[in-house]
């Protein structure tokens, strides 16, 4: 998909290429969603992670002077997951909607700071400065497919780094804890730490996403923590499905899709366009697009011989 | 490896999807009518959510009003000749609400997918200073109309963005010269503004400018409650308990009137005055529920704190006659900054052939005019940011006419509450506002 | 003297508020484990009909009492309608799905419900003020309370009063207690739990409604003001505990006296007072101040 | 050679509640010994204790030699002791190879959370190991059957089987044969011994059923109000006259335990 992506890129006009990007930078913040929701757990607060990454580059590069996009996006995920692994110690002991609560506080209070924070243009947030690549300083279209392909680059390899997790001992136990935490715990694992690992995972990958996004939007604000942000992930996430790591980034496409498809054609309106997207979602498509996926998959096998 | 087959068959679905958008966007623009080709603006502002009433749908309307009288030519001059550079205004209205993530791809959009020549347009700060690196980038040209930070022009000069409307400092120091001279022997005033940039922003210019107008006073109750608190028991008691004669804010439309009612029941006003720097954008609402005496501004002589000319009759005609409700700022604002363009667009297309957006750009810089809310001079930011000068007055409920309005108005030039060229303003008000000229 | 007494009057009537918004959740969240968003659409909706209810009246000149009854009342049956119509019509359908699917069912809701307020009411806003200033004021010492502030407070008190007497006393009280301790054992008991379902979910919708009505006075009834209650309702009712009708009110007091301490002595730090106390809250007691867990028995 | 396990002065209090005093057994390896009792004679406290499920009051527990009271019980299972669950305690989303091969996953993998997340849950070996013991328990049929779908009796080898998987040397059965017809109970015992004795495993089994009790077990326990009462060869215990009078009234209500939480 990416190798595709990748090479349909230049073909596309630029605004498709920034709207995918950014498409594609939230995915991985879904992704995170996505690990965690096998286990049965929501974050109401996954802006959190992504917020701390995107502000980590803008302040990186406005402090240090730093713009080396590759360096800044390791060290948006590594911030993130420092994060996530403390504040993982008190989430992983909660379940359902508590954990989804816990998170979202959390991840409210950061909006606090940031709001309360003039000389980081409190509400109004900081401009990013243009990233550059290993030296190579592009601009433009250059700079959009640039950002568009290291897009990609990092979705490419978070894709397969969790789809060898969700063969993992570690990522097979989903279900079964869903099912039942106990017998997990009488077969000789500690619950809490899979899910304080999930919970890294995650954050890691919301890091990711807010640094990428950070770089394509070129602008960081307190919003990226609101509950609405979080509000929006989980809204893909179930879009996509848990059913495939594949499911997040084309649910995340899709959704960047609708909204501006919606925002363009009924300004009034596109909040009910969304809602009911999301409602038919749920109501038809149970498992997401990506019981799409499957499906295909099924047929798939079935013709072949 | 059947994941990554299903994973290309997902690719070309995702693609699809976006290619439906590009394919609707296409069948949205019609097919140019018969030369002149249309002048394409998109506008931006909040359509929905808490800023649409007070600001959004006020621009809109005026963007509404004042395209048609330009495309039928009948504004007064110099703007009556017809449209922009002779071709017809095709506006696409956009909604500004949404992330900045969102902001940014529907401005990315406007320009890149639907190509219009300029884009006028964003209400929250945040808005503007997203979009400017983008409309830099990408060579549009690009005029805000109501954002207020200061910040656009003084981070970095820039090529493609203009701000027809004055910025925010300028409400806050004319709002302390204000109180200055209405309130001589002034010992303590308050201040209760909302927790994000817009307030915190205020609030600092208005304290910078008292302390170099009224060094005795001090400041009493600092307040900054939650955007849209709804509630504000809490803090109204807290100014009851203060001996400050004044209290400033820059709460605008809900949390505004929200404020109103709840003071009021509790004859907070009748404690301290109350300075509104975006009050004049409520008076229509809030009509007799408005305290008298209230010190009212406007963010530049608009409405009421207008001066009585053709210019501003005519707008002030048109616009009631259709919304059968007077124009507010935001109103006025964006026709000052669809003016402002013409000029520029009109100068450039001399030339001819359709200008370009570095010809335009060229045009806009430093040009003068009158519009419906005064004198403008884009001074500032290197001809890039407009100053004008600015009013304020005290509210007063006429009984007799029922209607609100707007007395001991008194007026400030440009230079009286604006730093002078190159001059970063939270810096000019810091060192004693020198250089003003309040003549 | 005057602060501490400042402090705790504002604190109540933020705790009524608070209260007036939770109560609705925590009660659909205890028996239906329901975690409902369309709480802030309930809300405003309620809000709006509060102002168009004032809007008729006050041209009709009707006495104010007669007019903040026939607000409430409008406010009430609409919030009845929206109930019935969203549970019969949509919630019945994902009954059984998982909690947080049915969340993000209500989610959706919400969003679409923002854009039917623009449909019927427009964007521009509205105003409600006449009943809180037609309502007057009394004066403390230096201080001037609002009456319609102690109306409202009386009115939370009576709501928490009236709650606690109908889950003791009636016998759909005792109902939902049962439903809400064990929805299996209450169904095999023959309690018809789909019709339980269905009131609950209808009064929750009209307790929404009814804090919008209360609160539409005192503020501008403008777009979004859904959005900002959801959250402040989930903290109070996440404080005391979901599903807790005292929970509610012990949350709603904490968060109204501690906001309001905050406001008096160090507004500085007004905005995290809600978040860091249900953090702090959470952290201590993760179910909430009036719930306990159960431990799984094997 | 000496004892596996073995448990001294055993005692657990809920409040004023005893559930269990007194208790102390030692049990040499590969012995099959039946634990009889009725409910609430802290049957199921024992094992939970033994498992580290319930923290013990007072006494000690040893297996192998090393001290284990109050480990948490994920650390006991790593050590070799392994249960089963008087309502099966399986995965209903998964399948039964799905179930069985996860706990074969589990007990194969190299320590730690870095272990589990590099080591694929469908190792070849963990595989082997999961066929192996699918047909060890004679469930081959319903491999892809979800477990959620199961009749009672194949949920009750599943449970037992992904105990077994892990290879764990001691293995308590609570109340194996609960929620089974009488009929089905013999057979299922038969296929739960026999696949115990061939893994040598020493076991410890929870039952209601006499007869079963005297049939698959080499030693008896007897429960009585939270303590052990009588101990020794089958037939001794359960003809012991407080035997018969105090416990094996059960006999006439086998399956009164089924289901009910001890």
């Amino acid at each position: 998909m990416f190798l595709f992506a990748a090479a349909a890129a230049p073909l596309l006009p630029e605004w498709i290429v920034s709207l995918t990007t950014i498409a594609f930078a939230n995915a991985l913040v879904v992704l995170g969603l996505v690990v965690l929701w096998r286990v049965g757990l929501v974050s109401f607060g996954q802006a959190l992670y992504y917020c701390i990454g995107a502000y980590v580059v803008a302040l990186l590069a406005r402090w240090t002077g730093l713009t080396d996009a590759f360096a800044l996006i390791v060290i948006g995920g590594v911030a993130a997951g420092l994060v996530a692994v403390l504040i993982g110690f008190l989430l992983a002991r909660y379940r359902e909607i508590f954990f989804a609560m816990l998170s979202l506080a959390l991840s409210m209070i950061l909006y606090g700071v940031l709001v309360k924070t003039e000389s980081l243009g409190s509400s109004d947030g900081f401009s990013v400065t243009t990233p550059t690549f290993l030296g190579y300083a592009p601009h433009r279209e250059a700079l959009g497919l640039s950002l568009y392909w290291l897009t990609l680059g990092v979705d490419a390899i978070a894709a397969v780094l969790v789809g060898a997790y969700f063969r993992s001992v570690a990522g097979a136990l989903a279900a079964p804890i869903r099912d039942n935490e106990i017998r997990v715990e009488f077969l000789g694992v500690s619950v809490n730490s899979i899910i304080h690992a999930k919970v890294v995972i995650a954050g890691i990958l919301g890091g990711l996403g807010g640094a990428l996004a950070a770089m394509a939007i070129g602008h960081v604000d307190p919003n990226m923590a609101y509950w609405t942000t979080s509000g929006s992930f989980v809204f893909v996430t179930i879009l996509a499905g848990a059913g495939s790591v594949a499911a997040a980034f084309v649910g995340s496409l899709v959704f960047e899709a609708v909204r501006s498809f919606a925002v363009d054609v009924m300004p009034g309106l596109w909040q009910m366009t969304l809602g009911s997207v999301l409602l038919l979602t749920i109501l038809f498509l149970p498992d997401g697009l990506g019981s799409l996926v499957s499906r295909l998959k099924r047929r798939g096998e079935v013709q072949r011989p | 490896m059947s994941h990554r087959e299903t994973v290309t068959r997902w690719a070309l679905a995702g693609l699809a999807a976006a290619t439906a958008t590009i394919g609707s966007a296409l069948a949205q623009t019609p097919a140019a009518p018969a030369a002149p080709p249309p002048v394409k603006l998109g506008i931006v502002s909040f359509l929905t959510g808490p800023a649409a009433s007070p600001f959004g749908i006020p621009g809109r309307n005026g963007a509404e009003i004042v395209i048609e009288a330009l495309n039928a030519g009948k504004a007064p001059a110099p703007f009556n000749t017809v449209g922009f550079g002779g071709s017809k205004i095709e506006a696409k209205y956009v909604d500004e609400a949404g992330t900045v993530a969102n902001v940014v791809t529907e401005y990315r959009n406007l320009v890149q997918r639907d190509q219009v020549d300029a884009v006028i347009g964003y209400v929250s700060s945040g808005s503007c200073l997203a979009v400017t690196p983008v409309a830099e980038e990408l060579k549009a040209l690009t005029v805000f109309y109501d954002c207020g930070t200061t910040r656009i022009f003084e981070e970095k000069p820039r090529n493609y963005v203009f701000r027809v409307s004055p910025h925010a400092t300028m409400d806050n120091v004319a709002a302390a010269r204000y109180l200055v001279a209405k309130k001589k022997n002034i010992t303590s005033f308050s201040g209760i503004n909302q927790n994000y940039a817009w307030g915190q922003d205020s609030w600092r210019d208005f304290l910078g400018a008292m302390k170099v107008l009224a060094p005795k006073a001090e400041a009493d109750k600092v307040l900054f409650p939650k955007l849209f608190a709804g509630e504000y028991g809490a803090e109204v008691s807290t100014l009851l308990t203060s001996k400050s004669q004044a209290l400033h804010t820059s709460f605008f439309d809900g949390d505004l009137e929200g404020l109103v009612y709840q003071e009021q029941a509790r004859g907070l006003d009748k404690r301290m005055t109350i300075i509104m720097t975006t009050g004049e954008a409520a008076i229509w609402r809030l009509r007799d529920k408005l305290p008298d005496g209230t010190i009212i501004g406007g963010r530049g002589a608009n409405g009421p704190l207008a001066r009585d000319t053709e210019i501003n009759k005519w707008f002030q005609k048109i616009y009631t006659d259709r919304y059968n409700i007077p124009p507010t700022y935001p109103s006025y604002q964006m026709a000052q900054s669809l003016l402002g363009l013409k000029i520029a667009y009109d100068k450039a297309a001399k030339a001819g052939a359709k200008p370009t957006a570095d010809q335009i750009a060229a045009a806009f810089k430093g040009i003068e005019f009158e519009g419906p809310a005064g004198h403008v001079k884009m001074m500032l930011g290197d001809g890039h940011q407009g100053i004008t000068e600015t009013a304020y007055g005290t509210y007063r409920f006429n009984k007799q006419k029922k209607e609100p309005e707007i007395v001991d108005i008194i007026r400030y030039p440009a230079e009286c509450v604006n730093p002078p060229a190159g001059v970063e303003a939270e810096a000019w008000i810091k060192d004693g506002m020198k250089g003003a000229k309040c003549n | 003297m005057l602060i501490t007494f400042a402090i705790l009057t504002d604190g109540l009537v933020y705790a009524a508020y608070l209260f007036i918004v939770a109560i609705g959740l925590t009660l659909i969240f205890g028996v239906m484990k329901i975690l409902n968003v369309t709480h802030g659409s309930f809300y405003a909706f309620g809000a709006y009909g509060a102002a168009t209810a004032v809007g008729i009246y006050s041209n009709a000149d009707w006495p104010a009492a007669a007019g903040f009854l026939f607000m409430l009342v409008l406010a009430m049956a609409i919030g009845l309608v929206m109930g019935l119509i969203l549970e019969r019509g949509l919630l019945r359908l994902v009954y059984g799905k998982d909690e947080v699917v049915i969340v993000l069912v209500t989610y959706a809701t919400f969003l679409i419900l923002e854009d039917v307020i623009v449909l019927i009411w427009g964007p521009q806003s509205y105003a409600a003020y006449q009943p809180m200033v037609s309502a007057g004021n009394i004066e403390i010492g230096e201080l001037v309370l609002s009456n319609y502030d102690i109306v409202l407070v009386a009115i939370a008190a009576g709501l928490a009063g009236l709650a606690y007497w109908s889950l003791k006393f009636t016998r759909y009280g005792r109902l939902l207690t049962t439903v809400i301790f064990d929805r299996e054992t209450a169904a095999a008991f023959g309690i018809n739990v789909t019709l339980v379902y269905s009131a609950t979910f209808v009064i929750g919708a009209m307790l929404g409604a009814l804090g919008g009505a209360m609160m539409a006075p005192k503020i501008a009834v403008t777009l979004g003001i859904g959005v900002e209650v959801i959250v402040l309702a989930f903290a109070v009712v996440a404080i005391g505990g979901m599903g807790s009708i005292e929970g509610a009110l012990v949350g709603a007091l904490i968060v109204g006296i501690c906001r309001a301490a905050a406001v008096h002595l160090v507004p500085q730090i007004e905005l995290f007072v809600i978040y860091g106390v249900m953090a702090l809250v959470l952290v201590a007691r993760p179910y909430g101040l009036f719930v306990r867990a159960q431990p799984r028995k094997i | 050679m000496s004892a596996i396990l073995a448990v001294r002065d055993l005692e657990k209090t809920f409040g004023s509640l005893v559930a269990a005093h007194d208790i102390t057994v030692s049990v040499p390896a590969e012995q099959t010994v039946g634990v009889i009792g009725a409910n609430g004679a802290g049957k199921t406290t024992f094992i939970n204790m033994i498992t580290g499920h319930l923290r013990p009051t007072k006494g000690g527990i040893w297996f192998e030699d090393q001290e284990i009271t109050g480990k948490p019980s994920r650390e006991i299972t790593r050590l070799g002791i392994s249960r089963s669950f008087q309502v099966a305690q399986i995965f209903p989303s998964l399948t039964v190879f799905d179930n069985v091969c996860v706990a074969a996953a589990i007990a194969r993998r190299s320590g730690g959370m870095w272990g589990s997340i590099t080591t694929p849950v469908r190792s070849p070996d963990a595989t082997a190991e999961a066929e192996a013991t699918i047909e060890l328990f004679q469930i081959g049929r319903y491999r892809d059957t979800p477990a959620n779908t199961l009749p009672q009796g194949v949920r009750k080898l599943l449970d037992i089987g992904m105990a077994v998987v892990g290879w764990p040397r001691l293995l308590l059965l609570d109340e194996p044969t609960s929620g089974i017809s009488i009929e089905e109970k013999f057979d299922l015992m038969n296929v739960v011994m026999s696949a115990l004795k061939t893994r040598k495993i020493t076991v410890l089994f929870v039952e209601h059923d006499m007869e079963i009790v005297a049939r698959f077990a080499d030693r008896v326990l007897a429960f009585y109000d939270g303590t052990v009462i009588a101990d020794g060869t089958p037939t001794d215990t359960l003809d012991s006259p407080r035997v018969q009078e105090l416990i094996s009234g059960v006999r006439l209500k086998p399956a009164a335990g089924s289901g009910g939480h001890a």
